[in-house]
């Protein structure tokens, strides 16, 4: 690679620097007109074919690239881990105990709306998909969980899900005044433990 | 104190520069500038960066090292350069005369016999001159040097149209299971009909209360503190309602003048008897 | 030339795709951990020495740019870049050389105040930067050169310095009154015996 004329040389510097591609004239006006840019150009071919920059013709002109088989490590994918937002774990669990749901049934059952970009999160993050329309009035879109999403919580299936009288059982359906004093009672006795 | 001497001149930048230049007016700054002859400086509208700067030029037309210079001839230069240019009635800024004023200072000592010579010894100020102008002229030196290598985008260049890296940001969302169905029992539980009941708190009523004290008072027949009527309870809660009952209760029987209360003072414990 | 690793050819088309240079961390989110990026970095080096394009460290970091000699045929229009008052230029090697360097002693050095232009132009060239206070009376604010000094004069690192060494060795980059001492001391060695 290091035996390289000065031809070479010349023409390879000028394409490097150039900001767009040349055809030989322009790169001519550069090494001068002794060069025989048309040599230089398929010795420069030759010489860069299977490297990571390859010298390449487009419409006669010539510019350097990276190859195209190494585009993957030229765009570096970075995963920001964040939270989902309380609206959607709550979207995300109807949908899950509901499905296939409606928006406006998971809105219903929410009691709040629900903006555009939380279904959007979800489907980002693989948990959701849209299942269809339903064949009622308006022809709702509805939407169900995902293999992934199954996955992601460690599921082997929708059935996994604990029922209502799973979260009854465990002090997850209590209206919160009753949940609140249960807490209450739990703090006194494990005081009275202490003392 | 060495050098507290020389300290006390602050080289001001004149506010207008010194009508004194001399034949590189057109000083390319990327080169050293050229040794001029100190006859040939001329006198224009260029300025010198200084009486430093001024100094080092003159130095250079001694055609010598500067650690060989001779300081003497130096001073010599520049009080001959000011007084020329005070005959052409140019404007000098002040620091200009404040070396000028310095120089001959230093020329008078250095003249003088070396006993009467002051600590700093006129030697070690002449050093000292001596040695800013080497300083100066090193940096002078290695700037030109500076400017004069391959420099990116002039010299040597680098690619003019990179394709460019890219960051893809990703977000990774993560949520456990138990958020997932503590948010669904929520959802849930925000919408039962909610079902209130009153817990009973145990309470001793007032009718309780006296009928309570007056029969205990009747068993009694000295003073008693009030505390010694109340039923034997854990329930702390009870205890303290059995004691605000049982106080009412001894002012309506107090009232009803069948017993008599007795309390030292505020807060302190409060007796009673039958009347 | 054609005979190269893939883990040379990313290192290559990552350099090659870069709009700045890169250290050798950077380059490594790039072409992934699994990559001896400093080899491939020599390997490469070596690879393009006497070439048109060159590869060359400036401060830990790498970039390709055109081979110093062929100048001449690059510089096209003769664009003369706002040339640099003597001011700046005297106060830029003051900076590179001295570096830390207070306000204070730039000027001591060159016996004249520096307006406050000078240094702004300096930083916006990106040659240099602030580089923290002082612990003395004052707290004076220092300076110091940048990576982009470097890479803009061709310096691998300062101690490429042109001169370094020998303004080190004479003396001329210590205080005055350091310098002086060691004069003194030299003096006193040679003039003992008149004393």
């Amino acid at each position: 690679m290091n035996e390289v004329g000065e031809d070479v040389r010349a023409v390879e510097a000028t394409l490097f620097a150039s900001a767009e591609p040349l055809n030989a004239a322009e790169i001519a006006e550069h090494v001068g007109p002794d060069v025989d840019v048309a040599e230089a150009l398929s010795i420069l071919e030759e010489q860069y074919r299977g490297r990571g920059i390859e010298l390449v013709e487009r419409g006669k002109r010539w510019h350097f690239q990276t190859a195209p088989d190494l585009a993957h490590i030229l765009r570096r994918e970075r995963e920001d881990a964040k939270k989902l937002s309380r609206a959607a774990v709550e979207t995300l669990a109807i949908v899950a105990y509901h499905e296939p749901v409606s928006r406006a049934e998971i809105e219903a059952i929410r009691g709040v709306q629900i903006s555009k970009g939380t279904l959007d999160v979800l489907m980002e993050a693989g948990w959701v998909r849209p299942a269809g329309r339903r064949e009622a009035p308006g022809r709702p879109l509805t939407y169900a969980t995902t293999v992934g999403f199954l996955t992601h919580f460690g599921l082997q299936s929708r059935r996994d899900l604990p029922g209502l009288d799973d979260l009854k059982a465990a002090g997850l359906l209590d209206p919160i005044d009753a949940a609140l004093e249960q807490l209450g009672q739990l703090e006194l006795e494990s005081e009275g433990e202490e003392h | 104190m060495r050098g507290s001497r020389f300290a006390h001149f602050r080289f001001a930048r004149p506010r207008r520069a010194p009508k004194l230049s001399n034949m590189f007016t057109d000083a390319d700054f990327e080169g050293a500038p050229r040794v001029a002859e100190a006859d040939r400086l001329t006198l224009d509208l260029d300025g010198w960066e200084g009486p430093l700067d001024l100094l080092l030029t003159l130095a250079r037309t001694q055609k010598v090292d500067l650690a060989k210079i001779s300081i003497l001839a130096l001073v010599e230069q520049y009080l001959t350069f000011i007084a020329d240019a005070k005959k052409l009635k140019l404007e000098i800024a002040a620091d200009y005369l404040v070396m000028a004023a310095w120089l001959a200072y230093l020329k008078s000592c250095l003249l003088l016999p070396k006993e009467q010579a002051a600590d700093p010894s006129p030697e070690e100020l002449a050093v000292r001159l001596q040695l800013r102008l080497q300083r100066l002229s090193a940096m002078r030196e290695a700037g030109a040097r500076l400017l004069g290598r391959d420099r990116l985008g002039r010299d040597v260049f680098a690619r003019s149209a990179p394709e460019g890296l890219r960051v893809v940001r990703k977000s990774a969302w993560s949520a456990e299971l138990y958020d997932l169905i503590s948010a669904y029992g929520a959802i849930r539980a925000r919408n039962e009909p909610a079902v209130h009941i009153v817990g009973r708190r145990p309470v001793m009523t007032l009718d309780e209360a006296l009928t309570r004290v007056e029969r205990l008072l009747g068993t009694r027949l000295e003073w008693a503190e009030i505390r010694s009527f109340l039923p034997e309870t854990q329930d702390s809660e009870y205890r303290r309602s059995a004691l605000a009952s049982s106080f009412v209760a001894t002012l309506e029987l107090a009232r009803q003048g069948k017993l008599e209360l007795d309390q030292q003072s505020a807060f302190a414990p409060l007796y009673i008897r039958a009347a």
